[in-house]
This record gives structure tokens, C-alpha cells and sequence, in this order.
């Protein structure tokens, strides 16, 4: 470790924050510009699923409350590559990295929202176990992307309570809701328990970012912590969670449950998900068909500057 | 108080059907600030809806509510002009729409703070602080648009093109307008078009855009509830939970 | 019976579903000749449909008719491919789609005209004698096409690409598919494989088309009523009127 | 007139048809590719507003009705284009003059398909003032178009009995039904009474085209048939006639009617009807998208045809 290393360390070990102009290590940087710009391009691509039933929201309120969601989700998106955009690289750049596929996104949001059920699913399940990996995040080394995740929380916290008061109305409503909330809970239980990544010990890069402060917990920890906080949930729903060894272990103060099928998770990072392809395709599809819109501004904008510009020699 | 019922309808039905195509956005905009831009305007007209369509069924008084009208009204009992239901085409299009309607339906406003119902009077004041900013937002964008590259410009003209006939229904007061211009619970709408005229002519001209010169009233019948064939296609889509479970709470 | 049932609905709604796809053509296809195809091949199936859902209704023996199972089921309870509820896109992938399904159908219509039960073998017959033409049809505008200009061959093969992981549903067998076939009532979808495969083999050969590497099942779920997102919206469409009007008669 | 023209005025006034390779003036060839031209564009473009409504069908027999009429439709345009291009003209020189706005089609289509009832208005009034206008045209004297008609006026009077069968069902259904039903009959009633074309005092073309046999009939005769069989029908339904001015005239034996608004008319031919930019925007549309699938075709068969005259020289 070279004595900048060992300082930038220190720092970081007494909890201070690294901001954008500050040294930092090459990895560290490149570390977060991957983190960041996947978690951005998670907010933009999970708008899709949402955004999928907006137009068939049942009720005036309903629509309101989910356009807000899916507007808030891509205000994270703004905030979060805003933060990536202090490390050096822009926005227009981390997208074409996105759609060319050389930048990820959250694999939960290759699945279908199949039913309105999946509107208190996505909500309670995905933003539950998204909150369960950002509320540590809001302690991270890096100042912008600590500030940015403070904010992003408190939102997502209200997302969640919306998606399980969703949940609840349909788990206690009509026959066919409560089949389709059961169904919601089947279809997302371990695609959420995929989210927080494969199981430590197959985990590339954890030890350095939890050195950095880039990561907080071990994927393990958050999962059995998100288990132990929804299973609970689901019970109140009257909601059966899709997994017959699922059981309470008095020993660790948790409960045992089965792993995710990651061979699924793995098929689905390759690209083999249910929407992989109309996902990245509906985000490719926009970002072409709005090259008119964005050149024109920019054309604008350098018209109005030259104009300025012009008065500016005429009035001398 | 039929016609106050139906005039609370066309209210109620452009903001919903406007905001039901903006919303078709919804993770397919240019760019991020236009998603957030345009699901945010979209919001906005879902909260006109509830509070026109919330008085349209007190008004009535026969026990439905707004989620009521909104979702089980079919096309023929729709109010809306055809112009909010015309398909979102381009970017483009969408903006150019917003515009022409924005420009509109901040007259409106406008004019219904005065209104001598002050249930109606209250709304349109909630509603005129979303729609200035709509309209600021719209102009705007038409400006940079129209004045911006080549192909920008012929995009926002061709839009103007196919929009423009659908405008003239915004001004054509039947014996619904004609009646509540009468309680002067609204405003006459011929009166509204001097000032809708000298705000396009002054946007277009500044965006470099030339007024067409087509008829700007050859497309009606929205506010009487025939429609263009777009219509049905939305209330499909928007309708099927309601439809699909009958009484159901979600 | 059950599982008889839910075969029955397994074979009417992949008709239902690619007849409404292909309907969506009309007017709109590039020739009058295709676009008069496509109907028809659409009627074809609309045709089967009834004779499957109707089947099923009598299976089930709840009162229900063929109209109730296409008219009233929610996304959930449809039992169709995804592979048949995939937006139509170009024609070259309906073209391609159809081909695909019109190789299997085919098979699997021929090995049911043995069926146990007298009823579909009888529906079978007569559904066999569209499907060959169907088949015919289809495999020979994918040769046309594939082996036509640069472009046209180009857009077959993106259109085989999308559509290949969809293919291996048709012959990954559950256990509904056992039960039928343990009765006879249908053949074992896995021994269909070979003869798809080389009537696949040799219309891509001859179109000069290259056979994907890619998994041709990935995509699985729909006859187990896990659907794309796709199938919600064609059912709002297809639904309206019966669930707007509940009870009326057309 | 010169001898030619003489002879073959004679010939179609004894009733004899013409024939396409036979001599034909001048004048008379230009006006049948116009009327049969336009009366293909018609069917083709007619497939349109009904199209407008397969996907949304109340149930699986009248989705298959349906479908089977505008594939009828699509049939006629092919007849009447191939009696056209016994005329010497192209399907596609047709085509393209459609689609640049120099062919007209019937303005009828211009009007939109707004409830299932317009299913059954457009069969029973619209396909019942086509069957009027071609009933004569039977007789018309060329061979080609003659026989065309034949054909198609034995479809279309099936056609409008399954039209009228629907307005049946929905006159004699629930009140929205019965509501939806009389809604279709006031839109399309006076456009209906407009595809006589405009009064024959006001119409130009008719005496020569009457000379030649290709209009058999004046449009006020035809519109006053139309009406003196169509009012009944409405009777029959329940149904009211939007004419207030409507009566029988014991006297011709007939019933007065109020003239269709004829500014009307001419604003739709105008291409300012409810849907002129929507049904030849969707034409435009399937051609322009259509012309990698044609080009393909056309290459296919230049390459089969050249792979069959090498295997000839190579047997030989």
C-alpha cells in the first residue's frame, strides 16, 4: 500500500467521507462507477415494470400514487448518476454503456409484472430488499453517493409501505385478488432473495469494497435479514412464502430458508430473463427515437449562446 | 345542472385522457428530466380529474363516485375533446399537443377562478399553479424544438400540421358551454380565443414555426361524445381491473 | 379431467391468441394477397378455437361456453405460449411466427386425429387440413424471403433470433401434458421434437437462413398461465365488450 | 362521332359487352380505370373501419363473421384491380395514385367506427347503398367489370344481411345496446345517403357515362330507392330515422327526405372528414413498411427464374 493508500484508508476507517475532488484509489473510483451507474440504470430500467401498469391502474388514486413512484424512481436515476457523474464520467457515457450491455442492471427487473397484485409485490418485495441494501449504503465512504442514498431511502421506505398497503388490499379482498396476491408473492419471493447476490462465498470483490466502505454487509447478512423481517409480513397477509423448508431457528434468531435457484439468476444475467430483451429494447428504442429531441436542444442552446454572444460584440 | 354535470365531465375527461397519454411516457422519454417532466405534468392532470370528476358526482347526486365515471363510463359518455385522445405520435406531437392545449386550459383556468360556483372557483385555482407551470414548460420546449436543428423543426411543424384542426373544438361552445356561461359558473369560450391566438402566434414565432392554414375547427363532436376511433382503445386498457372485477376494493 | 380440460383451453387459446395477432394485419399487410392470407389463416383459427373451447366447456361441465372461456378468463387462467402472444412486430416475424407454430401445429394435429378421443380426432381432422396449408404457406415465404434481398434475409433471421428461445415451450411437457397422453388423448410432445426439428431444419436451409445458437427454451410458462406482459393488454382489447356488458347478447 | 365510335355506341346500346382488347374510346377506357379504380380503392380502404373493431368482437362467431367480410372486401379490391388492368393500368400505378391523394376512394370510409353498432350500421346502410349503386353495374357494359359486379354483389348482400342482423341484436338488446344502436344509424345515416354521389343536377360526367352503360342509373333515383327500402328497415328495428322532415309522398310513391348537408360532403372529400389522415395514413403506412416484404418477393423470384434457365443450359 502506498502512503496515499494507507491515508485514503485511514480516512476511511475513521469514517470520514471522500469527496469528488479528494485522491482516491483508481479501484475505488472504478469500483463506484460501476456501482453507482448500475444501481442509476436499475431506477431508469425498474421504471418499466411499474410503469407496464400506470395506463391500467384500477382507481384514479391508484394511478396517482404509482405515476409518483415511477417519477420518484427516475428522480433517483437523476440523483444517483449525478453522483456517478463526480467520479469522472457522464451520464450520455454510463448510457451507452447500459445499452450496449456493458453496464448492468438490477436482474429483478427482467421480470414480468404479470398481474396489479404485482404492483404491492414489486413494492413490498423489490424496494423492501432494495432498502435493505441502500440503508447501509447511506454510511458509505463516498460523500455524493452517501448523500444521494439519505434521500433516496427515505423514499423508497414510503414506496415499500405503499406496495404492502397494495398487497394488503388485495390479500384481504375478492377470491381472485388474493389468488393473484399469492401468485405475486410465488412469482417474486426468491427473485428478491437474488437480489442481494449470490452467496458470500461465491462473491468476487466483497472483501476490498467492504474495506472501502463501498460495500457495508455481507450479501448473506442482508438477505437473512430481509427474510426475517418480510416473513412476518407475508403471515399478516395470510400469504404463503414459496418455500416449504422455510422455518424458524430458534438457535440464530432467524429463520432457515431454501437458497434461489442460481442457475436461474445466472441464465438471467446472460440475458436469458423473461424481459431481458424487451427491457434493454424498450430503453435502446427510446434513446434512438429521442436523438432528434436531444440534438435539437443542444442545436438550441448553441444557437441562443452564439446569439448572446453576438448581442453581446454589438452593444460594445 | 345536467349541463354542469357534463360541463364538470369535459373537465374531468381532458384531464384524465390527456394525462392517460402522457403517461404512456412513462420509461420511454428522451431523456431522464423529460420521463420525470412528463409523468409529473401526467400527475398533475390525475389530480384535476379527482377533484372535477369528485364534483361531477356530488353534482349528480345519483351515487357514483369519480373512480365511478372514470371507469365505467364507455367512449359514448366520454366529454373529452378528440384532441387529448389523439395518439401520442413523436415527442414531438406530444409536446405540441401540450401546448396547444396547455395554452388553452390556462385561459380556462383562468377565467373559472372567477367562477360563481366556488367549489369550481377553488379547483381551478389549485389547478391554474400546476397549468402555469405546464404551459411555461410546453412553450418552452416548442421554442427550443421548433428553433433547433433541422429535423427538430420539421418534426414540430408536421405535428403543428396534424394537431392544428383539432384545436378549433376547444373554442365551440355548444348548449352546455352556453349554459354554464349563462350561471356564469364559466367563461364564454369564444372569449378565450384572442388571448389562446396571441399566445400561439407568439410561441410559433419565436419557434420559427408557421401557423397552417387549414381550417383550425374541421375535427369536433369530442365534447358530445363522438369521438375518434382512439378512444375506445384507451378506455380498454384503462378500464379492464374495473371491469374485470366488478365491486372489487384495491 | 382436469387435466383434459386444461389441454383443451391449452389448444384453443394458442388459437385464439395467434388468430387475434394475426387479425391485427388487417389492412395493413404490404400485398393484398398477404393481407387476404392472414385473414384467412386468422378465421382458420378463430374457427378452432370454438371447436377447443367448446370442447372444453363440455369437458368442464359448468356452464360455461367457448365464448365465457375466451370472453372471461384473466390473463392468469389462459393456458396459450408466449410464443403466440409476442407482438407481431414486421411481418417477417409473424411470417417466421407463424412458421414456427404452423411446423409444430402440424405435428401435433396429425398425431391427434389417432387420439383416443373420438371428439378431437374429429377436431383435429378438420383443423389438420387448414394447418397443412397454413404450414405450406408459411414455409414458403420464409424461403422466399430469407433467400430474397439483403434486407429481407436480414429481417428473417433478427425475427428467428427473437422468436427461438420461445420455441422449446411447445414441447416441454408438464404434468398436464403427461396425464393427456398417458390417456392417449394426445401424443408426447417430446417425440413431436424430431420432425419439427428437421422440417425446420430444411425451410431454414433452403431460406438460406442460419439456425440460432442460442437456448430454444428459455422462455417458458405461458401454458402454465405465466404469461409476457404482452397477453394483459391483447385481453383488455379482445374483452371489452363482454366485460363492459356483462350479460348482453351480440 | 366517327364511324368507330358509332359502331361501338351501337354495340353497347344493343347491350353487348365489351371486351378489354377490343377498340374502345378513348374517353370511356379513361373513365372505367377512374370508377373502377377508385371503387377498388374503396373496398380496400373499406377495410379499414371495420377492421377497426376484429380484435374487440363480443364473441367468437361474430370475430369469425367479421374477419370472413373484410377478407371479402380484400377479394373485391383483387377482382376489380384485375378488371382495371385489363384497361391497361397497373395494381400498383393504381396504388401509388391512392396513396399520393389523385385516386379517391369513398368517402363514406372517412367516417370513423365508433361502438360495436357501427358493425352492424356499416353492413346494413353502407353495404346496402353499395349493393344499390352495383346491382345495376351488373349490366354495365364491359365484360370485365360486369362480371366483377356479379361476384361481388352476391358477397355484399350477404354482407348486409349480417349487418342488419347485428343491428338486430343490439336494437333488441339492453338499453346501452338499443342506445349504441341508434347512435350508429344517426351518424350514418345521412353519410350513407352522400355515396349516391352529389344531386344529378349538380353532377358532372353523368350523360356520357350513362351513354356508355357505365352508370346505369341517375344518383337521386338510387338515393330514393335506397331510402324508400332502408326507412322500413329502421321501422322494423324500432330505430328512428334522423329526418325530421321524413314522409311518405303517397303520390310518387316514395318517401321525401331531407337532402345530406353537401358542404359536408365536399369538406370530407376535401380530406377534412373525421378520418381522411388516419385511413390514408394507415395505407401509406402498410405500403412504405410493406416494400422490404415486395422487394423481397420480386428478388426471390428474378433469382428462381435465373436458377431455372442455368439448369436448362446446363442440361442442354
Amino acid at each position: 500500500m502506498s502512503p496515499e493508500e494507507r491515508a485514503f484508508q485511514e480516512r476511511v476507517d475513521r469514517n470520514e467521507k471522500i469527496e469528488p475532488k479528494e485522491w482516491m484509489p483508481d479501484g475505488y473510483r472504478k469500483t463506484l462507477i460501476r456501482q453507482i451507474g448500475q444501481h442509476a440504470h436499475s431506477e431508469i430500467v425498474g421504471q418499466l415494470p411499474e410503469g407496464n401498469w400506470i395506463t391500467r391502474a384500477p382507481t384514479l388514486e391508484r394511478k396517482a400514487i404509482l405515476l409518483a413512484k415511477v417519477q420518484d424512481e427516475a428522480g433517483h436515476g437523476l440523483y444517483l448518476y449525478s453522483a456517478a457523474e463526480t467520479l469522472g464520467v457522464t451520464r450520455d457515457e454510463l448510457t451507452e454503456k447500459l445499452l450496449s450491455g456493458n453496464m448492468k442492471y438490477s436482474s429483478i427487473f427482467n421480470y414480468p409484472t404479470l398481474t396489479w397484485a404485482d404492483m404491492g409485490a414489486v413494492g413490498w418485495l423489490v424496494d423492501g430488499a432494495a432498502i435493505m441494501n441502500q440503508v447501509p449504503l447511506q454510511r458509505t465512504s463516498y460523500g455524493p453517493y452517501s448523500r444521494a442514498m439519505i434521500r433516496i431511502c427515505k423514499e423508497e421506505s414510503f414506496h415499500q409501505r405503499q406496495g404492502y398497503a397494495i398487497m394488503m388490499k388485495m390479500a384481504k379482498g375478492t377470491p381472485e385478488q388474493k389468488e393473484m396476491a399469492q401468485d405475486a408473492l410465488n412469482r417474486f419471493w426468491f427473485p428478491a432473495l437474488m437480489m442481494f447476490g449470490p452467496s458470500d462465498k461465491d462473491s468476487v470483490h466483497s472483501a476490498q469494497s467492504m474495506a472501502w466502505k463501498i460495500k457495508m454487509n455481507t450479501n448473506d447478512e442482508l438477505r437473512q435479514k430481509f427474510v426475517d423481517e418480510t416473513v412476518p409480513q407475508a403471515e399478516y397477509l395470510g400469504l404463503t412464502v414459496p418455500d416449504e423448508t422455510l422455518s424458524w431457528n430458534e438457535e440464530k434468531g432467524g429463520y432457515d430458508f431454501a437458497e434461489p435457484d442460481w442457475s436461474e439468476f445466472f441464465e438471467v444475467i446472460k440475458g436469458n430473463g423473461p424481459c431481458n430483451e424487451e427491457r434493454l429494447g424498450a430503453r435502446r428504442d427510446a434513446w434512438e427515437k429521442g436523438a432528434w429531441f436531444r440534438e435539437g436542444l443542444t442545436a438550441y442552446a448553441d444557437k441562443a449562446a452564439a446569439r448572446r454572444a453576438n448581442a453581446l460584440v454589438a452593444a460594445e | 345542472q345536467p349541463a354542469f354535470f357534463d360541463w364538470l365531465c369535459r373537465m374531468g375527461d381532458n384531464a384524465l385522457i390527456l394525462g392517460h397519454r402522457l403517461s404512456e411516457w412513462c420509461g420511454h422519454g428522451p431523456v431522464l428530466e423529460e420521463d420525470i417532466a412528463l409523468a409529473n405534468t401526467a400527475l398533475d392532470l390525475i389530480g384535476h380529474t379527482q377533484m372535477w370528476l369528485g364534483l361531477a358526482a356530488e353534482v349528480e347526486d345519483a351515487g357514483r363516485s369519480a373512480d365511478d365515471l372514470a371507469y365505467l363510463r364507455d367512449a359514448m359518455k366520454f366529454r373529452n375533446l378528440k384532441l387529448v385522445e389523439l395518439p401520442n405520435g413523436d415527442m414531438g406531437v406530444t409536446l405540441m399537443r401540450e401546448f396547444l392545449f396547455d395554452a388553452f386550459h390556462f385561459e380556462l383556468l383562468t377565467a373559472l377562478t372567477h367562477s360563481t360556483s366556488p367549489r369550481v372557483a377553488e379547483i381551478a385555482a389549485k389547478a391554474l399553479k400546476e397549468v402555469s407551470y405546464h404551459l411555461e414548460r410546453s412553450s418552452d420546449l416548442v421554442i427550443r424544438l421548433g428553433d433547433g436543428t433541422e429535423e427538430s423543426h420539421a418534426r414540430m411543424q408536421a405535428a403543428l400540421e396534424r394537431l392544428w384542426p383539432y384545436t378549433g373544438e376547444m373554442f365551440a361552445a355548444d348548449a352546455v358551454d352556453d349554459a354554464v356561461a349563462e350561471a356564469g359558473i364559466a367563461p364564454e369560450l369564444a372569449a378565450l380565443l384572442p388571448r389562446w391566438q396571441q399566445t400561439v402566434d407568439e410561441v410559433l414565432a419565436e419557434a420559427t414555426l408557421s401557423k397552417p392554414e387549414q381550417r383550425f375547427d374541421a375535427q369536433k363532436g369530442g365534447k358530445q361524445g363522438r369521438h375518434t376511433e382512439h378512444l375506445g382503445f384507451i378506455l380498454a386498457e384503462m378500464q379492464f381491473l374495473q371491469r374485470a372485477y366488478p365491486g372489487a376494493s384495491w
